[in-house]
């Protein structure tokens, strides 16, 4: 688990303090208290290893729970959280967040590894506009199939 | 050979005892409350739609008309109307509008509302074909003989219009000084006016 | 001449009677199912709910008769009526009582289940003309379900055949002697598996007759309502009425075949009532059954009448044969 | 033969099985390419009742969020009543009294029962047994109106409140929920008599739609399951809230991985069920329902939070992003039918059309939950 923890030496302190500040958070990995925030290890990864990080928390045996986009429209970013836990014994929650440039919102999908992953992503793309590159089926889900908004965007109007 | 006997056997069995269950329970009185004939107990806690309270000792509604029911609301289904009366302490009620077909009845106006003027009725019998049949005006619910007038308490009447006559006095009094104060630039102004239009005339 | 009042009296009479059974078949079933659930079933128009086949029958007549845009109009309209003809027509042969026959008939065996057979086509006609998906594969499934149980229930009453040599139903009737161990389902001197016989009959029966757990025809949990998921009215009152005539017509059968018919199980009072009593008590084992159990699926069907009840039929055959040859 | 006969041999038709259709429970719709009477390719497709509770949850206030959680999975709305008080609670580090807990607890679990005692019903009721339905109805009744007269609705309860519940059950509660636990418990036994032991049940649902343990970590699946295929996982007690560690109750597992084992996982958590209510309310102690000091105007403090809780299906969990105010920034639901679900596509492949509905059925999918 330690490939895409890349500023894993980060201290606890300082990582508390970054998310203080409104600033988006470097890429690394948070040890999080489980009481407070119901996640154990907070890992944020560059887009581009998402789908890495999927295969290594396939191999350490984690389910994908779910994938939740998040618009945030001050950043102009969306932020992609994707919730693993695991089923195996021990409880233990992993979130790994991925920021992508809200004007490409292109991200690569991880249905490859977690079919799971395909109607979770396909909710998230309708709803925000997040494109997941190679996602199998980026087709109308809960939505009617000729809307053409993606109503979770901030700047969404009815 | 033998387990294709034991299966025809045990299937046989166990479809034997699945017709006994059955008619044990058709020897058994049917446990059907005949709804339009008998009716429902309903529990004292049972959430029908919201209903005013009526003050045994006033004999009217406890609405003190904060609006925290309206603002509390998640579907935005309640109306509070209100207005001032003279001789009356507070706002009076004089509208309570429940929008029923969005109400969810989750409560959120019966916890909001300080003095206790709302709860929920008994009433489950609720059957219309008509859309408007279920916007309500409780307040014409609490008394459908009439909405009875709020008292009037004289000291206060009194008090009130003092200080409106007195308010109106001294609202007199602004006007007239407002008046003479404006009079006195105004006439300037328009007779400039005036000559103004005249000179480009 | 007197031939002929005879006739016009009988099918007066079977008429009379077959419109009480359709109708009140019904509220038999709703009752049983009410009471078999905890319930009280129908309850309302009039007392314990005996004027509920009326109010259900001018309800249905009074709806408009819709044919689907896909349908094939001729076929979609001449099912409904094609099921109820051979329906009605078995009648005609049912030994009620010794000398209470419509028409004797020397093959009135072989004219039962030749025109039992027109009922599956029926089936298969209405699935197949209301251009529906659900009701093409609901009439394929119902036809090759009676295909298939046909040949174990064909084997079995050739046993009967073979016992009394005749094909006439009141024949086969008399021959079963006047007490309960003289029928044939415990005529274990002609075949030692008799009573296995007529468990094999008796199953056959039910699927014949689409009645749970075999009525792939209908399967309301997978195929909406089967062959009648297009008909409204009075489409879907002649298919309800004709699984109601099928039923009565198969639990006549097993009563003549297997139980005596008209022969009182103790020795006394031969009559029609006793052949009521045992055809409504086979019918209420129907409505029983029915209410019981789940669905079995198609391959649950076919496997039983291939693995089970055709060796069975087949075996009981042989024997008889060989009871006959040697007693 | 060449394949170009082959194709022509094999003739599909496309199949609509829903959005109107006995056997899907609501209006879950799946597209199925028919190979007779074989399934080629089975596809859901969801949104007939979507309704947007995310973005109702990003425009309500926290407290006004509460009614949604009643008609997401409105067979077990308890447990999402549960989630949502333990996230906003996290959030906002309020300790909720004791009492109250025990009280949400057994309210919860009454609803479990009720919600399998539905699934089972309408589960033979799909394999065409109509009876066990109303009996399971019968004893389901018996658990409404115990549920009505704490919290004044039948279905669809806002009964948790932030800091614990909305008001108190009475001792006509509690020995009402006493005598009823001890009305059921024999009725489990007949319902195996009746329905479990059947040969034709049995023949219908024995290695029926296969569902690996590995497929379900793949796809996410949860609740029975996921214990149906012999993984030995349930928030109750891998991951323990509310006072669930205090009380003494299995989790049944099943290895089969088939319908019957999803089946006999749901009838033996209703005896679990019943053995945690009976321990809850011994257990039950004095005290106040409402923690003392909950602000009327929430606002958590920046950040995200995540709360999971067992519902009857598997695993109920909600993530809120807040951003301080009073409304929540993002707000996602994640229901355990969504995923449980969206195995279907490829575990249907290749099933008999009677199979994939029995296999559908032992999903126990509920649409709204999944539609949202």
């Amino acid at each position: 688990m330690e490939v895409q923890a890349e500023g894993a030496g980060e201290d606890k302190a300082k990582a508390k303090a970054k998310k203080e500040e409104d600033v988006p958070r470097k890429n690394g990995l948070i040890e999080t208290e489980y009481a407070k925030r119901g996640t154990h290890l907070d890992v944020q990864i560059n887009p581009d290893q998402v789908v890495k990080a999927a295969e290594i928390l396939d191999g350490e045996g984690m389910t994908l729970e779910m994938v939740t986009g998040v618009d945030w429209l001050k950043e102009k970013q969306f932020e992609v959280i994707y919730d693993y836990s695991y089923s195996g014994g021990q409880l233990f929650r992993v979130v790994v967040r991925a920021r992508v440039d809200r004007d490409h919102p292109d991200i690569p999908t991880v249905c490859r590894v977690y079919g799971g992953a395909n109607w979770h992503e396909r909710e998230t793309w309708e709803m925000l506009g997040i494109n997941f590159v190679g996602h199998p089926q980026l087709e109308h889900f809960l939505l009617p199939e000729d809307a053409d908004f993606y109503p979770l965007r901030k700047d969404f109007k009815p | 050979m033998s387990g294709y006997f034991k299966d025809i056997i045990t299937g046989l069995k166990s479809l034997a005892v699945g017709l006994q269950i059955t008619n044990k329970e058709f020897l058994t009185k049917p446990i059907t409350l005949l709804y339009p004939h008998e009716s429902v107990k309903m529990y004292p806690r049972y959430r029908g739609h919201i209903e005013l309270v009526k003050d045994p000792e006033t004999g009217r509604n406890r609405c003190i008309c904060c609006g925290m029911c309206e603002k509390g609301c998640p579907s935005g289904c309640i109306t509070v109307k209100s207005e001032k009366r003279p001789g009356v302490k507070g706002k009076v009620l004089t509208a309570y509008i429940l929008n029923f077909t969005t109400c969810s009845l989750c409560g959120q106006c019966v916890e909001n509302c300080k003095p206790e003027a709302i709860k929920f009725s008994n009433e489950y019998n609720l059957a219309s074909t008509r859309r408007e049949d279920y916007i309500f005006d409780l307040l014409q619910k609490l008394h459908p003989e009439g909405v009875p007038e709020p008292e009037v308490d004289p000291e206060l009447l009194k008090k009130e219009q003092e200080k409106e006559e007195a308010a109106k006095k001294a609202a007199a009094e602004k006007k007239a000084a407002a008046a003479k104060k404006e009079a006195a630039p105004k006439a300037p102004a328009k007779e400039g006016g005036e000559s103004k239009a005249e000179e480009k005339s | 001449m007197n031939e002929l009042i005879r006739l016009l009296a009988y099918m007066l009479g079977l008429a009379a009677f077959l419109g009480l059974n359709l109708a009140y078949l019904g509220w038999v079933e709703r009752k049983g199912a009410g009471h078999f659930q905890r319930r009280t079933g129908p309850k309302d128009v009039g007392p314990y709910g005996l004027l509920q086949p009326l109010a259900d029958g001018l309800k249905l007549m009074s709806k408009q008769l819709v044919v689907p845009a896909n349908a094939d109009r001729a076929l979609y309209m001449c099912a409904p009526i094609l099921i109820m003809v051979p329906a009605v027509l078995l009648f005609v042969a049912i030994p009620f009582g010794e000398h209470l026959v419509p028409r004797e008939f020397n093959f009135g065996l072989l004219m039962m289940f030749a025109f039992a057979s027109v009922g599956g086509l029926s089936i298969l006609i209405g699935g197949w003309g209301s251009g529906n998906k659900y009701s093409l594969i609901a009439g394929a499934r119902a036809v090759s379900q009676n295909v298939a149980y046909e040949i174990p229930m064909l084997i079995t009453a050739i046993n009967i055949v073979m016992i009394t040599g005749s094909m006439d139903l009141n024949e086969i009737v008399r021959q079963q002697g006047a007490y309960i161990w003289n029928w044939n389902i415990f005529r274990l001197d002609k075949s030692l598996l008799m009573p296995i016989s007529f468990l094999v009959f008796f199953i056959c029966s039910l699927a014949e007759t689409n009645r749970t757990p075999f009525d792939m025809g209908e399967c309301e949990g997978e195929l909406v309502a089967g062959y009648h998921t297009e008909y409204g009215g009075m489409g879907f009152g002649l298919f309800m009425m004709a699984e109601y005539a099928n039923l009565v017509i198969g639990c006549s059968l097993t009563t003549i075949l297997f139980l005596g018919g008209w022969q009182s199980p103790i020795g006394i009072f031969p009559g029609p009532h006793w052949f009521l009593l045992k055809m409504y008590f086979l019918i209420w084992c129907f409505v029983w059954i029915r209410w019981t159990y789940p669905r079995t699926t198609f391959w649950g069907l076919l496997n039983l009448s291939w693995k089970y009840l055709i060796p069975f039929s087949l075996v009981n055959l042989l024997l008889t044969a060989l009871f006959i040859k040697v007693f | 033969m060449s394949s170009l006969a082959q194709s022509q041999l094999r003739e599909t038709f496309e199949l609509n099985i829903g959005p109107q259709h006995p056997a899907t429970h609501g209006v879950l719709r799946i597209k199925v390419v028919m190979d007779g009477e074989y399934i080629d390719r089975a596809e859901p497709i969801l949104g007939y009742i979507h309704r947007m509770h995310e973005k109702m949850g990003e425009n309500r206030t926290w407290n006004q969020f509460w009614p949604n959680m009643g008609r997401l999975d409105y067979l077990s709305a308890m447990a999402y009543n549960h989630c949502y008080a333990g996230l906003v609670e996290r959030a906002m580090e309020i300790v909720v009294p004791e009492r109250a807990e025990y009280i949400r607890v057994i309210t919860a679990e009454l609803n479990r029962i009720q919600s399998h005692l539905l699934g089972f019903g309408a589960y033979i009721m799909d394999l065409g047994g109509f009876t066990p339905l109303m009996y399971a109805m019968d004893e389901r009744e018996q658990i409404l109106d115990l549920l009505e007269s704490v919290t004044g609705s039948r279905l669809t309860y806002c009964y948790f409140r932030f800091g614990g519940v909305y008001n108190d059950i009475d001792d006509d509660f509690i020995t009402g929920t006493r005598a009823f636990i001890k009305r059921f418990r024999p009725q489990i036994p007949m319902y195996h008599k009746l329905v479990t032991g059947n040969a034709i049940l049995m023949d219908r649902l024995i290695g029926v739609g296969p569902v690996s343990a590995d497929m379900c970590r793949k796809y996410g699946a949860t609740g029975p399951v996921l214990r149906g295929s012999g993984v030995n996982y349930d928030i109750r007690r891998n991951e323990p809230y509310s006072v669930y560690p205090e009380l003494d109750f299995d989790i049944p597992v099943y290895k089969e991985c088939d319908s019957m084992a999803r089946y006999m996982v749901r009838m033996d958590e209703m005896v679990q069920s019943c053995r945690i209510i009976e321990q809850a309310l011994n257990k039950l102690p004095e005290g106040p329902v409402m923690a003392e000091k909950v602000p009327k105007a929430l606002k958590p403090p920046k950040g995200d939070f995540h709360y999971a809780v067992e519902a009857a299906r598997g695993t109920f969990s909600m993530r809120a992003v807040s951003d301080g105010t009073n409304t929540a920034y993002r707000m996602r639901l994640r229901s355990p039918t969504y995923s449980n679900v969206s195995l279907f596509e490829e575990a249907s492949r290749g099933m008999l059309l009677s199979d994939a509905l029995a296999f559908l059925g032992s999903l126990d999918p509920v649409i709204p939950e999944m539609d949202r």
